[in-house]
């Protein structure tokens, strides 16, 4: 259930000591991003593609598009499906097999915060009501794993649908046309150390954590999706805290979406 | 929109501040070291603890504390099209957060080298279930005698045609604008989990948190008077 | 493949001491069933539903109606299907999982009573012929576990079958109405140690049994189903001897059923 | 009903008391510790015995015995439906009853720490494969110099348009009322294996228990002429 | 992953030994096979069958033929699967449960001789052009190990096609027919230590082995499959010269299967 | 047949014994002990090594040597029809003979009771992925500092409308008439790995193999200039 395997209680007292003084294992402020780099249409076979990396975490999102049978209780919408795979090339801590439940948890984050924020436009892949739907597979492919993978995941997916096509050609459904998407959720997520709150953690912070917080918020700064994880806790006042730093860096990181 | 709340009241009668009912019973299970049968509006949860006992295979054990194991489970017959045995993403996700939150309040130091296993059973379900898994499995790690420094409680609030409002059913749930679903430790008010959906503003995610602690307090009142109840009864 | 885990010989030298002296461990003798207590209609989201306490064990039965399609074999002819859960809620040796063995051989243990005793209308259950028929879900759920499931998940069973629905209306076939069901087979469950052999075992007589012996009977005391389990063996005469006793028994439980 | 016996004959012009042809061969593979190859009406089953050896992973031995595991399988092409490989159900409890048959005659508490692995296979079926297999298993033991108290055997009876019949055919296995296989010690006479399903009066079961023994007893003296065969080829 | 558990460098040095005077185990040259005998039609509820021994090496194939949807590609041909199954009846070193790569690996190479020679005509094996096509299933399943299950293993499963039926009638499709097949690959192995090839290892052999090649040769000893294994190599001269020695064998195996 | 070479040029204007587009960059992942980054036609792949680290469970552990465990995974968007995540029987196959083509040229006796650990994942697949896998894997190998015999390169030939042509497109892969990929150990000329499926004629089989050899040779010199443009940067 673990992902980080033994913790070193040297690590954690090394990474506290920082944090009182104000300082982060990488120099980073309280407050800071590592360098965010975002690669788009790298894959030639998906339908849409993206190479995002957060520092020395890389993450792959392609975008493939079926035609399959829409939910009965949603019969004039396509549908969506995220899954990540945490592969063993990212990190001598992944194993194969099947989705561990970090890996679903991170998933489920993702895609909550795409779905409640409306991103694609659902109602527009109807192939035939009732019938045929496009269905959206959101594959987000771990490549490197130096922490933040919330983000990462999730900015990596939403740079994928923006390029995204339907591939009609390929199903005699006339031109590929680009799938209908709106404005995507931005995805910010702080871990808290002693007294301490760190947006973007990287793997030795994630290590020492005590408390983990998501949120996705949409363009105008609402809030989408939270998700609070590990087993430590937080005041009302550090979620609000969070939420209040979070609005700064959505802003920030939605620019590079757009640019 | 605009169905489900009429002059301030909401499809089963209650008012946006208002709890559903819910009934707790604490210690209901025989081979359990600690167990509770929960009813919250229609949802009933059986909750059953066992431990702390080593942890095996021996690779998996924490020489430095116990491993605490929620499992969330469906019965296939608590809700209407048949749930295929077995975990799924869904309750997957939900064990995971439910162990985190629950072994944030367990003096897990105690036990190292051991596992503490939390058995949620969810036997009838409309909306809720898992702030009711995480209530019922609480009373059962009382009941258990586990050492905590609180024992957490969950409760959920939510947006409902542009009202916030406490505790969804349902109807609320699938109709409405957000859930927002929190566990906290009572006594000091630290959130344990919080998970949200849907789109709230600020303002609106600080009332809702604010109304689903209001809660969240309201029901560790019957978590502990339900554990009264089995003290009184043992002695 | 063993439910109980290691067996404490003192546990089994002094319940055959005991049994020498014609006494069980809990006081019964040894044609005497624990109390049995029936509880039906007790979840909302099924058909059916009955929880059925022995002594300490619990068990809960659920029942769940779907279309599907009748085998090819039976076209005329809805299907059953029995499943049995032994949730690491209701004992200390039972794992999360697929089935194991012993779920599996309860569930068609159970199975073969109420299909042999033809206590559903399986006729009765076609919506159209050939194409569409009723699968009835008999989903038996152990909540606390201390002996004698055969004979406690086939009374759930038959309980929660006895006062199940067709969900028409939830399919728009038309109003609800009641499950067709004939009369129920009653299970009864012996288990020999020594030269002693007793009906309805608790944990500890089925931690130490050497053999066990299940008979489900219709309600003219014919024989429909029986098993014989354990790694030990039965005479010809103590199988027909188990026989005559749980025809009596049968009688008794089954007034607990018709209340 | 009223179609598979005529005149007091079945369909494949038996008697009601007649077992199908059976051949038994022992000693029949090269890698086995033990194994046998036997013809049973339309059935052609292969047993092997492996062990007594050591049990692994460790923390599944029994320090005070040999675990039995026997494993009964159809190949896929067995069956006129083709099987998809691997245990289901219905494999899952025969090979559980199977093995605790056999285990009710083997010396386990010879062999602490040890499993005995038998593997039945069903290269072709035609009703009666646990019996046929039972059988086979138990010639394989012996082949493989396992100490038994007797070598067990199995057969089935049944009742076939109202009549007590001996070791059923595929028809009458599904137009009949009822089967009943059984496995037996043959010298005591003890029942190892007892399963039923269909229907029978008190009456009819004691008639149709006796018949099967009277069958096992039969099949019994072919175990022992192949062991005895083989001994003697090896001799 | 590895078949043959740990192997006893004792017995590597024996065979080597040997294999330096030229000799081998088991007293065959080289270049001998051991003796191959083919029973045919040994299974009646198969479409076709044989049961092939190569030495010790004892393999069963069955053939079943069941009616499903044609591949998008190949609207009008049938399909063939062919799987291995190495149950634990056959080695001491075989476990129960899902194919290993060893057994995907044998299966897989059989495959393709098969399907690369041509011998099933699947483009005759149409019911509906486009809807249903016979799917034939070859189901290997071995029975006693004692080496070169590649060749045991292709053998029998050309054996078992030659003979088998289109079961029409059970589809009421008319008569039963033959299954159109043309001419058998035959397939061929080796197996090198130190510096000797010999042809059908035993399973002494396959311990010691450091490399291993098949070849699936047709009737006009062109060569259909190559399959390299084993972490050793080969030099390009030893690889002609393999499928040299495999031509002649190819031509006694051939006779066996046409008689 | 016949539409694929055109007056001895290839669909994608390559003469038969030409290459694709090769690019090979090492060391581009942070957290492997040894990476690889290849594009290889419409092939995109990375590989990652990581070990000698102690083979765990421990019984998996050989004494003598070091395990060499590739894995070979497509991801799900690396092909046009969405590819269910995890192993299948092809990926399987493959991941064999690439852990074993691999471990050929391994010094594995240095390092006894561990494990190295190959992943090869194919982002964008374009046929011939497993000869662009194994040239990858070769070179992250080298990267984490392996000892090996020789840097393990692969390639593949095939025939197309009948004449012998170098590295297969995916159209030439499918409408050709043989497949044949091929690893060597480049300074010995080895043979590491050789499969093949199609139609070959002895003559053709020859000429298809040495064709194969000599892509690889030329793409050993891609290998070793990215090593180089690695130790470069390091310096």
């Amino acid at each position: 259930m673990d992902m980080f395997g033994k913790i070193s209680a040297v690590k954690k007292d090394y990474l506290l000591g920082l944090a009182k003084e104000g300082k982060r294992v990488d120099g980073r402020g309280f407050d800071e991003y590592r360098e965010i780099t975002i690669e788009r249409n790298v894959i030639k076979n998906a339908e849409g593609s993206a190479k995002v990396k957060i520092g020395n975490t890389m993450v792959m999102a392609g975008i493939k598009l079926e035609i399959g049978e829409p939910y009965p209780d949603s019969p004039e919408e396509g549908t969506m499906t995220t899954s990540v795979e945490l592969p063993p090339l990212a990190s001598p801590e992944f194993e194969p097999g099947p989705p561990t439940p970090d890996a679903i948890e991170i998933a489920r984050v993702i895609d909550r915060g795409i779905r409640e924020s409306e991103y694609i436009h659902l109602d527009k892949l109807v192939v035939e009501p009732g019938e045929k739907v496009w269905i959206v597979f959101i594959d987000i492919h771990v490549l490197d794993y130096d922490g933040n993978l919330f983000d990462a995941g999730s900015l990596a997916a939403s740079a994928a649908l923006q390029n995204a096509i339907i591939p009609n050609e390929r199903h005699e459904l006339g031109d590929n046309a680009p799938l209908p998407v709106g404005k995507p959720p931005i995805s910010c997520t702080f871990v808290k150390f002693g007294d301490s709150i760190v947006v973007d953690p990287n793997l030795d912070e994630e290590q020492v954590a005590e408390a983990r917080f998501t949120v996705a918020l949409d363009e105008n700064g609402d809030i989408r999706a939270t998700q609070k994880g590990l087993a430590g806790s937080f005041t009302l006042d550090e979620i609000k805290n969070n939420i209040n730093r979070a609005r700064i860096h959505a802003k920030n990181i939605r620019k590079l979406l757009e640019e | 929109m605009g169905e489900l709340i009429k002059n301030g009241i909401r499809v089963d009668g209650r008012k946006p501040d208002e709890l559903r009912r819910i009934k707790i019973e604490a210690g209901v299970l025989y081979r359990a070291d600690g167990s509770c049968y929960l009813e919250w509006g229609g949802n009933k949860i059986l909750a059953a603890v066992y431990g702390p006992r080593e942890a095996l295979p021996r690779h998996i054990q924490d020489p430095t504390k116990a491993l605490v194991n929620a499992r969330y489970n469906m019965a296939s017959f608590s809700v209407q099209e048949r749930k295929r045995p077995g975990p799924d993403r869904r309750s997957t996700e939900i064990s995971k957060v439910t162990s985190e939150a629950l072994e944030a309040v367990i003096f897990t130091e105690l036990f190292p080298r051991t596992t503490i296993d939390i058995n949620i059973e969810v036997l009838d379900a409309e909306a809720g279930t898992r702030c009711a898994g995480i209530t019922a499995a609480a009373v059962a790690l009382a009941d258990a005698g586990i050492p905590m420094r609180d024992i957490p409680v969950a409760c959920a609030a939510g947006k409902v045609d542009g009202v916030v409002v406490l505790d969804l059913t349902r109807e609320e749930d699938q109709g409405g604008e957000a859930d927002l679903p929190i566990a906290i430790a009572p006594r000091s008010e630290e959130i344990l989990l919080l998970q949200m959906d849907g789109h709230l503003t600020y303002k609106e995610f600080e009332e809702a948190i604010e109304l689903a602690i209001k809660g969240a307090k309201q029901v560790s009142k019957l978590q502990k008077e339900a554990l009264m109840r089995k003290y009184k009864k043992v002695e």
